[in-house]
């Protein structure tokens, strides 16, 4: 039974983890802002990353990435694959005197009951991510085993998947009571929501994790999409953190009196995408793709544009699984770009679409498009933009769906790998070619036996050191042959607090907006 | 009085079932929420899945019907996106709504009808230009650009009024001047031609050969008589306050019901965007009823023979 | 017997065309002349219009990522070659302004055209025919007049993927009742007139009635209908595209380089300032020209 | 009691007992963008207490430009009075201003009817507010109960039945001959030492006619009230007034007791009126006469007599401007034929 070389350190209990600091009741209230809003406040109905604001203050997971991104057991005080290859066993060992807010203690049952509704297409939107479990088996009120029917890489990549739901809390207020008034083994505990507004949460007293833990008694989110109103509500005091601070104003920012800033990666990785799978396109030809990704000067757009908001990347980013620091992004050079169309026998270059997402899900994701496009049409790929708002942006992009023509140009796109990041499940969704009704391509626009093979096979590798050799394979396999489109940036959001506010911050869950440890300077 | 009450209210739902149907297949032509909903990566099986239990594949007319039927039981179906009962979301979001268009009107009306009466008393003079071009130029401002600058000036550089958020006043003004000043024109050019007419009525010039004061005359007197023209249109003013609100709610971070409706439509929330914009609509059909029968009131002449 | 100055006899619901004796006289008293000023800014605005990009002196796509966030030429720093200055993407915004205007005219244009026209003939046929026609007709605009016009623009623009077609089509589902409404209260009085009624009784047919009586009335109204509606639909263009349903770039319209200059109030004021500028001018004067005309030709109208 | 009239050794003007109101070389100009057009061109004019003046004319002949003029209430900006002197128990109404008119004389010594019941009461405010209003400017109104109770003292005197039920009514529920009554009732609530009645029958049926008049005798009796009737109607002038005074183009042509105007008429502008009333009975089938032309434009108004284009018995002398001649007691004419007769 190979230990988990890679986790061997989380299998070690944290020193310190559970050694009782003194934990002064906290005082204080604080006043945040967020620019998006999570809409759910159940684990189980989480449907995208935002979710993850709330989520994360209220409820956690098994193991999730420590201060500098390795991973940390978390709830789980240990936890072991057994027949990695063949017919893997989770075994997990729950951390002791672990409680609910509502005092309840955390035992294997609340995660029984927590995989039964990830299960569920009802409940869950994420039940595909249970399809290898075969049972779920309770060894006593500490420990559970998960039996898969066959190894699955992204279980382990996503942090065991479970959240601590309280079973007998549930089924007694039911769903509805639930989203009434939630209850996690979270730092911070439910107080009220007023959807679009504000969310009031208040520091949990009795939180088991004596070490990280926030200092201040009471924290009021409020929601601010409009970026000038959010930094006049910071600048007037109203708030004293604040998320997506504008790039515009990141320098302006950096230079406050009494304000301190925090620049990371969000999580969400963007490129350029094109049909190289249609054997009638001209991004059919490696060398036109290759001539792509040298007519862009990524580094000049990153500067001006995104106000250096933005991390150029090769395949993947930097912190996560398989990162290889050897594999350095195409460099920009006009001249081999023109080279490379004429030797791929477009001397005067061609006419394309080029579609464009004008909302602004990642910031300034519009004017960056059309900086890319404008820099194509420099080397000759000239192109006819159309800005698409998201709803429409997604329709196109996906593939074997009715409705609007195929897509059949440049699309600018985004996949998020998550944070620290794990491509297994971006690369499975547009690296891999398109196989109807079997979930594999689904947006993808690349037709690559080698790549698919690959990609099946990271499926399915739980050996972490296995599953960093074979990301970077392909990450070179796929750069080299610039398969399932050109990588460009990676987001840089900023955060900005006042002096006064004591913040470390935590990158999963919440991508950087979870306030496991946040305070006011006494 | 009841029988036009009575066809009143019977105009009123014809309008608001029709509003209801052109909703609902407007929304439904707006692409694939479910794709929206779901995560990038989840398989077409699931999808499929989704869009049966959401009851999407059924035929146009057969989904109006079960949505019209859990409508009248008070179900307007869970939003996609927030997941929760879509007519709470509304229901919620709605008193902010007519907050901020009742204040926005408040605004319009309290600048259009000192304006208007002076600029009818003293008109020709320099009184009656500024006024009528200071309304101009709410006619001709886009109310996202005046809510900018003001945020721009009283929030970012003087730093008097919140930049954001609901709250006491102090929140209503800069949110109700950018949504206000657009109709006080059309309103101060009613309440102008209303008011110079009445001054040259014989019950006027009577008061004034019993030596009432001119204040008297213009502010108690005229008024009054002044005021009825811009009443009846008042139902048609907070309706285009609701419309412009749309837009303001975004900016001002207001957590009305505009801005629900407007992310709904982005994000393809079927559920949220009928129940937002029906709530919207009978909203706008009832205060049109109020507006129709508060003549009697301010008019007498309508109370009797109304 | 000397009639009554007016009587305040109210009808329910707002007053169709009330005619006053008195108020004819009062206006014509006041008639102002010739609109000047506004005349010639629209004028300025209808040539940068119809020239296209021919008075641009840029590209107004071209990106020029080194000159970002220039100030207009008479601020310090700015350069006679960028009147205005540049924006995020060092683009020209004085060129950006000049063929924003081509494509707010467009609109206008379309926008007016084709709801007039619609508007127009449903307003004449419900008002002629009256009975159940123009009740249906009636019904049909407080539907659509009963949802918040930008609303149903949204929900439409979402629905036929938004661009410049998108914005006329939208205008046109929104503002048609508008004309439909007060097209229709004109026929009503019109049809009134003893000399329509004379006509019908003499046997004339009614397209024939139409033509000769009830047309030239209505393309008074629907003249001043129309310049009013200039600055309203220029306004909703830009709400629009501030809401990322509007026009879309590579295409250039005020409104959407506002939406794109809102981040920016702080760096480049002007971004956001001069595009906002560009819109209260145009439709300063278009309002001004709209009330000029309608004083003029048809002081009755004054409800509008 | 018909006033006593003494004579005046040389006035022109036969003057009543106690003159209350006395009008001396009267010249009221409207400055319009086409011209000055003299509305009142040397009007000189006199009522006593008690007494009632008929004032008579076509319209346009100046006759409400004069009491406007009195009210000091001409239209803005155009309307000046040039030149003369309304003098009102002593004091000359030109000289005041115009806060000094409207708080002590306007609705408080002289009062109006004006001409259209329909119009004349505010729509949206109730009777009994409108009446007791004049009270309240000129601060006669103690407290709101005796407020009401003065308002219906007041609709009882002018005749409105069980005025304590109505007072809160709105005027579009009275009929034309009821608001008129409270008008009046408005129009006499501070005890006016001159009511000036502008037509306040013209738009009356005949049986309201005759009750209003009524009225105002019983007003007049009482408190001793200066009453000048404008109107178009000499038959209702024959009705009510002591004195007549017939005005055309801005001039009096011909004063005098009723009984002389109607018996004696000088000017012949006068009898043609006179020959343009339809006589009930009379035997004699006459044919009405119009009186042919147009009173002629007040902007450039032509020399000399301003009827001689439309006079019957133009003579050449009529060129030069007629004084007015004395042809009786009380009795004026400003007609060269008349000169004969002084």
């Amino acid at each position: 039974m190979l230990r988990m070389r890679a986790h061997a350190l989380a299998a070690v209990t944290l020193a310190g983890m559970t050694a009782p600091a003194l934990a002064q009741d906290a005082k204080g209230s604080l006043t945040v802002a967020f620019a998006a809003e999570g809409t759910v406040l159940d684990p189980a109905k989480y449907s995208a990353g935002v979710d993850h604001y709330f989520i994360g203050q209220m409820y956690e997971q098994l193991v999730r990435p420590g201060l500098n991104l390795e991973p940390t057991n978390w709830l789980a005080e240990s936890w072991k694959v057994t027949d990695p290859e063949t017919k893997p066993v989770l075994e997990v060992a729950l951390r002791k005197g672990v409680t609910f807010h509502n005092g309840d203690p955390l035992t294997s049952e609340d995660f029984e009951f927590a995989y039964q509704r990830l299960r569920d297409p009802k409940v869950s939107r994420w039940s595909h991510l249970q399809a290898n479990v075969e049972r779920f088996e309770i060894v006593d009120d500490h420990t559970f085993r998960i039996h898969f029917k066959e190894p699955d890489g992204d279980y382990i990549a996503q942090w065991l998947q479970l959240w601590a739901v309280p079973k007998k809390y549930f089924e007694r207020v039911g769903e509805e009571g639930f989203t009434k008034a939630p209850v996690g083994t979270g730092p911070w505990k439910y107080v009220s929501r007023s959807v679009k507004e504000e969310l009031k949460l208040e520091a949990y007293d009795g939180y088991w994790n004596k070490q990280h833990r926030p200092k201040v008694k009471n924290l009021t989110i409020k929601i601010i999409p409009e970026d000038l109103t959010r930094v006049a509500a910071f600048k007037t005091g109203a708030v004293d953190w604040i998320d997506g601070v504008p790039p515009s104003m990141v320098e302006e920012f950096k230079t406050l009196p009494g304000v301190k800033t925090l620049s990371v990666v969000s999580g969400n990785n963007l490129y350029i995408d094109f049909p190289s799978y249609k054997p009638d396109s001209p991004f059919n030809k490696v060398k036109v793709r290759q001539a792509v990704a040298h007519a862009v000067d990524m580094d000049a757009i990153i500067k001006t544009v995104l106000f250096g908001q933005g991390e150029r990347y090769a395949e993947v980013g930097k912190g996560a699984t398989g990162y290889d620091p050897d594999l350095k992004p195409y460099p920009y050079d006009v001249r081999k770009a023109r080279e490379l169309l004429r030797e791929a026998g477009y001397p005067s270059g061609f006419e394309t679409p080029c579609y464009n997402l004008t909302t602004p899900r990642e910031p300034n994701v519009k004017e960056m498009g059309e900086a890319v496009f404008a820099y194509l049409g420099a080397v000759g790929i000239r192109c006819r933009v159309q800005g698409l708002e998201y709803g429409a942006w997604i329709n196109l992009g996906r593939r074997g769906r009715s409705g609007p023509p195929e897509m059949d140009g440049v699309l600018s796109w985004m996949w998020s790998q998550n944070l620290p990041g794990d491509p297994a499940t971006p690369w499975g969704g547009h690296l891999h070619s398109f196989v109807a009704g079997k979930g594999w391509g689904s947006y993808s626009y690349t037709a690559d036996e080698k790549a698919d093979a690959m990609v099946e096979q990271l499926k399915s590798t739980m050996v972490p050191e296995k599953r960093v050799a074979l990301i970077k394979e392909i990450a070179r396999y796929k750069r080299d042959n610039v398969l399932g489109g050109w990588t460009t940036y990676r987001p840089v959001i900023t955060l900005a607090w006042r002096d006064k506010v004591e913040f470390t911050p935590w990158a999963y869950p919440g991508y950087w907006r979870g306030f496991q440890e946040i305070g006011l300077k006494q | 009085m009841v029988g036009f009450v009575g066809k009143r209210v019977l105009h009123g739902l014809v309008s608001i079932v029709g509003a209801s149907i052109l909703i609902f297949v407007i929304s439904r032509l707006s692409g694939d929420p479910i794709v929206l909903m779901l995560p990038v990566e989840a398989p077409p099986h699931v999808i499929e899945a989704m869009r049966r239990n959401l009851g999407l594949d059924l035929p146009l007319w057969r989904q109006y019907l079960i949505f019209a039927g859990h409508a009248l039981t008070g179900d307007f179906g869970m939003s996609y996106r927030w997941q929760t009962p879509a007519l709470d979301l509304v229901l919620d979001r709605l008193p902010a709504t007519i907050e901020l268009a009742v204040a926005g009107l408040v605004f319009s009306v309290c600048l259009a009808v000192p304006l208007g009466v002076l600029s009818a008393v003293h008109r020709g003079s320099w009184i009656d230009t500024v006024g009528k071009g200071f309304a101009m130029l709410g006619q001709a401002m886009p109310g996202f650009w005046v809510g900018l600058l003001l945020i721009l000036v009283f929030s970012i550089r003087l730093n008097w009024l919140p930049a954001f958020g609901h709250g006491g006043i102090s929140h209503l003004i800069m949110p109700a001047i950018a949504l206000g000043w657009y109709p006080v024109a059309a309103q101060t050019r009613i309440v102008r031609s209303a008011m110079l007419d009445v001054l040259e009525s014989d019950y006027i010039r009577m008061g004034r050969a019993l030596g009432a004061p001119e204040r008297v005359l213009v502010w108690k007197y005229a008024f009054r008589n002044a005021a009825v023209p811009l009443v009846t249109m008042l139902g048609v003013y907070f309706a285009s306050m609701l419309g412009g609100a749309f837009v303001i709610e975004v900016i001002f971070a207001w957590p009305g019901l505009g801005r629900t409706v407007v992310e709904a439509v982005f994000s393809r929330d079927f559920p949220v965007v009928q129940a937002g914009v029906l709530f919207t609509s009978i909203l706008f059909v009832t205060c049109n009823l109020l507006v129709d029968l508060s003549y009697g009131l301010i008019d007498p002449r309508i109370r009797r023979d109304g | 017997m000397a009639e009554g100055a007016f009587a305040q006899a109210q009808p329910a619901g707002p007053p169709v065309a009330q005619s006053r004796p008195r108020f004819g006289r009062v206006r014509r008293l006041f008639r102002n002349g010739l609109p000047i000023g506004p005349l010639l800014l629209f004028g300025m605005v209808v040539i940068a219009g119809l020239s296209g990009d021919g008075l641009a002196p840029h590209d107004p796509g071209a990106l020029n990522l080194g000159a970002a966030f220039r100030p207009p030429a008479w601020l310090a720093g700015g350069s006679a070659a960028h009147l205005f200055g540049t924006d995020n993407l060092g683009r020209d915004i004085f060129s950006r302004v000049i063929v924003g205007a081509n494509i707010a005219l467009v609109v206008a244009a379309y926008a007016i055209v084709l709801s007039g026209t619609v508007g127009a003939l449903v307003g004449m046929v419900a008002g002629f025919f009256g009975g159940a026609v123009d009740a249906l007709v009636m019904r049909l605009v407080d539907i659509q007049m009963s949802i918040p016009s930008l609303a149903l623009a949204l929900v439409l623009a979402a629905v036929l993927n938004p661009g410049l077609s998108t914005v006329v089509i939208v205008i046109t589902i929104t503002y048609w009742t508008w004309y439909a409404r007060i097209i229709r209260g004109e026929i009503l009085s019109l049809k009134e007139r003893d000399y329509v009624a004379l006509a019908r009784v003499a046997g004339v047919s009614t397209p024939v009635i139409f033509a000769r009586h009830l047309l030239p009335n209505i393309l008074n109204t629907l003249l001043v209908l129309a310049t009013l509606q200039i600055g309203q639909v220029i306004i909703f263009e830009a709400s629009l595209s501030f809401l990322g349903l509007g026009i879309q770039s590579p295409d250039v319209s005020w409104g959407l380089m506002l939406a794109d200059a809102r981040n920016y109030i702080q760096n480049a004021w002007w971004a956001i300032t001069i595009p906002g500028v560009a819109i209260a001018l145009t439709c300063l004067s278009a309002n001004l020209i709209g009330d000029w005309l309608r004083d003029t030709i048809d002081p009755k109208r004054r409800q509008l | 009691m018909v006033p006593t009239a003494t004579e005046r050794p040389g006035g022109a003007e036969l003057v009543p007992a106690q003159p209350l109101l006395k009008i001396e070389n009267l010249r009221t100009h409207l400055h319009l963008a086409r011209g000055i057009v003299r509305a009142v061109d040397g009007v000189d004019l006199a009522v006593a207490q008690g007494e009632t003046l008929g004032v008579v004319g076509e319209s346009g002949s100046g006759k409400t430009m004069t009491s406007l003029s009195i009210l000091r209430l001409l239209p803005k900006p155009m309307g000046r009075i040039a030149e003369g002197s309304i003098t009102l128990d002593g004091t000359d109404l030109v000289r005041l201003s115009e806060e000094e008119m409207a708080r002590s004389w306007r609705g408080r010594k002289i009062s109006m009817i004006s001409q259209d019941p329909l119009t004349s009461l505010n729509p949206v405010f109730s009777v009994g507010d409108q009446v007791g209003a004049p009270l309240r400017y000129h601060g006669l109104a103690r407290s709101r109960r005796s407020l009401r109770e003065t308002a219906v003292g007041l609709l009882r005197r002018v005749r409105i039945p069980s005025p304590e039920k109505r007072l809160d009514d709105y005027p579009h529920q009275f009929s034309g001959g009821m608001r008129q009554r409270v008008a009046c009732a408005m129009a006499i609530a501070c005890a006016p030492r001159l009511l000036i009645a502008d037509e306040p029958t013209s738009n009356l049926d005949v049986t309201i006619q005759v009750q209003m008049m009524e009225l105002f005798r019983e007003l007049q009796a009482e408190t001793g009230l200066g009453i000048i009737l404008i109107t178009h109607d000499l038959g209702v002038a024959a009705g009510i007034c002591h004195r007549i005074a017939v005005m055309y183009a801005g001039r009096v042509v011909e004063s005098g007791d009723v009984r002389d105007i109607y018996r004696r008429p000088a000017h012949p502008y006068t009898q043609a009126l006179l020959a343009a009333i339809p006589h009930l009975g009379g035997g004699r089938r006459k044919r009405l006469q119009a009186i042919p032309g147009m009173p002629p434009s007040l902007i450039d108004p032509p020399t000399g007599c301003r009827f001689a284009p439309r006079c019957p018995h133009r003579m050449p002398r009529c060129a030069d401007y007629p004084p007015s001649f004395q042809v009786g007691p009380t009795h004026k004419a400003a007609c060269w034929l008349a000169e004969a007769g002084a």
